[in-house]
């Protein structure tokens, strides 16, 4: 989805304003919002990609307007009420009012460490031969899906080098919708970054970003 | 918070919109069942007080002292990194990237937040703001400047952006006067933001300066 | 500058919702933010391309989260500040604490219709001979000026043909930052929507769009 | 408003804060002498009361009696449209296009909302929409589907996106059972959408439905 939260190359959001020693979290709640996300992972059996696509298609002036764990917070409520876990009125509420639907896995505290250090690999076995190889000219491909993409907006129609073949990994285009992860081979791709923004940009200067296969031509 | 969410309904009032709307939530999916309030601090506990910065500063001071380390570092990130036990969440598929007198490496994630926790914990607002997300692709120079980092003409810039599961750690260059110290003492140089590409590592003047080495 | 105001080719703002017998205008502020803008333009000295700019350099999530009077009114009172016009106080408090600023022209009533009917046209004498003729293939430079610009991000890198040739206009890249109008070519610029949007677009639609001299190189 | 502008403190509390906000700003800009509140009143009556797509739908129904002047219309829309002394401002530069059994007509502004407003008035909410003004050029058939047309599968669609002072007015083609009207009764098919490309021309028995002819 050609969406506001495909942010590279926007120009009017301001300066960038580090904060000094700052904390992990800046207000319980966030820890609360943080914490419950990671924990309905299991329960919830949602991707990381349908987790992000609920975030990315949130109307674009409130995604412009939360701040970062007001977005994790939509997200996750929207997740919880569409795959039937509680119904909008029951969030409101903050109460039970229908039995609880049967889940099949449930973080516990004494697996949090192993659950963690084991994360979620993206790396899936071959089934096919990588098309392109490090050193070949690729075009990234001028697609507008409607759905979850991974494909950056600034890069479409842009020619770069391959630098890195990654493997086969899952496809968050399908993943994120519950259609399979139909792994695709995954590459770093080197542009120059006078080739994605114009003759003003400084020579020398480089971007690299990981593109699946199907997000690529070759040139 | 697993008996604070018990009796949220009397002390509700005193929260903003947002933390009385968390509580609530919270609140809920501890009684369907559905999340172990324990799990819940586990959570929170591991990304706040054991999960940080200090991490990858220790695989960065071992690559400055160690070339076999650096080598494999290099060639294979997540198997070094798992040296030291850190491994994982948004953490497995992991690259080293390092800075050299002609090439200043710099991470973004413009499409969310993808950072490498690992190593570096979550990530600073900074990192997850539109600002940074926008221009770190298109004005990193820019960029560098809101974080007093001013690179020398020569230096090209190679930014990365995290659009995959793959994720970028960056190997400051190991800063001048750091000659015969411990490694130890070369992770109290490495800071976060040399890590993302958005500063350097410090010099041990500067670190003292900081107060992060006595 | 590339900001949120260039919408061309976002998809997650949902549907249009047209709305039967819609009046002209939707409450007696909007009335007035619409008339103030159009007759605060001859004292204050602006150009359109002036008003344009300081609408879309707007705070993205305001500019989101805003109705179209209410940007309107954003703009003006920016506009208002800068020219020197009334200070923030005063349009805070909506009374005059200092003298006003003295100014060339006022728009009477009874001039309305006149400078309604006589408008601004923005053609200028040419200078130069146009570049490009009609029925040339061109392509839309990538150029990502920080300033106004009326280059829409979709069209940048790609490959169109002059339709028209519109004579020299204003140019707003300049004109927007009182930098003078520099006159440049404008022309019609037809895209393939397979150009633009990749080949999932329909085969034969096309997209027409008013190009100047400097956002086009010859292919 | 004038008036109305003068004691604005007492009834402030009863204004929305935009609209208390617009009343202070005007009695401000009033004050200092910048604006002319007669001449406030005037604008809006111009826009509210006598300019709108009627005087759009006279040029088009013009056209469709009229080859000669269609011929002027398609060649020189200023000039053509001035026959009605409608002219000025958002109208400077004027272009007509055709709709044909081959191709319709879309015009959009993707950068704000410019508009013809001699021939159409100020546009309405829909066409400075965000919806709108991003889908038209990428999702045109979608976006007319939300107005409840649906083209012939062999119809192209042009869409005009006005980036320049150029303002673009779409001919829409002259329905089918429409032969022999008046001009004016004519006049009385062509809405605004039609002009602008969301809509075709009404028939004479979707025009007596809708109220727009006894």
């Amino acid at each position: 989805m050609n969406g506001v939260h495909d942010m590279g190359g926007f120009q009017g959001f301001g300066p960038v304003e580090p904060e000094a020693d700052e904390p992990v979290f800046h207000a319980e709640w966030e820890r609360r919002v943080f914490a419950l996300t990671l924990a309905m992972s299991p329960p919830g059996g949602w991707t990381l990609d349908t987790s992000r696509y609920m975030r990315e298609s949130l109307p674009p002036a409130q995604y412009l307007s939360s701040t970062y764990y007001e977005i994790w917070l939509a997200a996750l409520e929207r997740l919880i009420v569409e795959r039937g876990l509680a119904s909008p009125q029951e969030i409101e509420a903050g109460r039970s009012q229908e039995p609880a639907k049967p889940v099949k896995r449930r973080l516990k505290a004494e697996d949090v460490a192993v659950t963690l250090g084991r994360g979620g690999p993206a790396l899936r076995e071959a089934g096919t031969k990588a098309r392109f190889a490090e050193g070949e000219a690729v075009r990234a491909r001028n697609l507008n899906p409607t759905g979850h993409t991974r494909l950056p907006r600034y890069v479409r129609g842009r020619e770069g080098t391959i630098v890195a073949v990654h493997g086969c990994h899952v496809f968050p285009d399908t993943n994120a919708h519950g259609l399979g992860e139909q792994p695709h081979w995954l590459y770093g791709v080197e542009f120059t970054a006078r080739e994605l923004w114009g003759p003003e940009a400084r020579a020398g200067d480089t971007l690299r970003v990981d593109l699946w296969e199907p997000y690529l031509d070759p040139v | 918070m697993n008996d604070e969410a018990d009796h949220h309904h009397h002390d509700h009032a005193e929260l903003s919109p947002v933390a009385a709307r968390v509580r609530a939530l919270e609140s809920l999916l501890v009684e369907k069942g559905y999340v172990d309030p324990a799990a819940l601090d586990e959570l929170i506990d591991t990304y706040e007080t054991r999960i940080g910065p200090q991490n990858g500063a220790r695989v960065v001071a071992r690559a400055w002292v160690d070339p076999a380390y650096r080598e494999r570092l290099m060639t294979n990130a997540g198997a070094a990194i798992a040296d030291f036990g850190y491994s994982g969440r948004q953490g497995e598929h992991m690259v080293a990237v390092e800075n050299t007198p002609d090439t200043h490496n710099l991470v973004v994630c413009t499409l969310c937040s993808c950072y490498p926790w690992p190593v570096l914990g979550v990530p600073p607002v900074w990192y997850k703001s539109p600002a940074y997300r926008s221009r770190a692709v298109i004005d990193p120079r820019g960029v560098l400047a809101e974080f007093g980092l001013s690179l020398p003409e020569a230096v090209s810039i190679r930014v990365w952006d995290s659009t995959a599961e793959m994720r970028y750690l960056v190997v400051p260059m190991r800063p001048e006067g750091s000659e015969g110290m411990s490694e130890d003492a070369l992770a109290a140089l490495v800071t976060r933001d040399s890590m993302v590409g958005t500063g350097l590592a410090l010099t041990p003047e500067e670190a003292r300066k900081a107060g992060r080495v006595t």
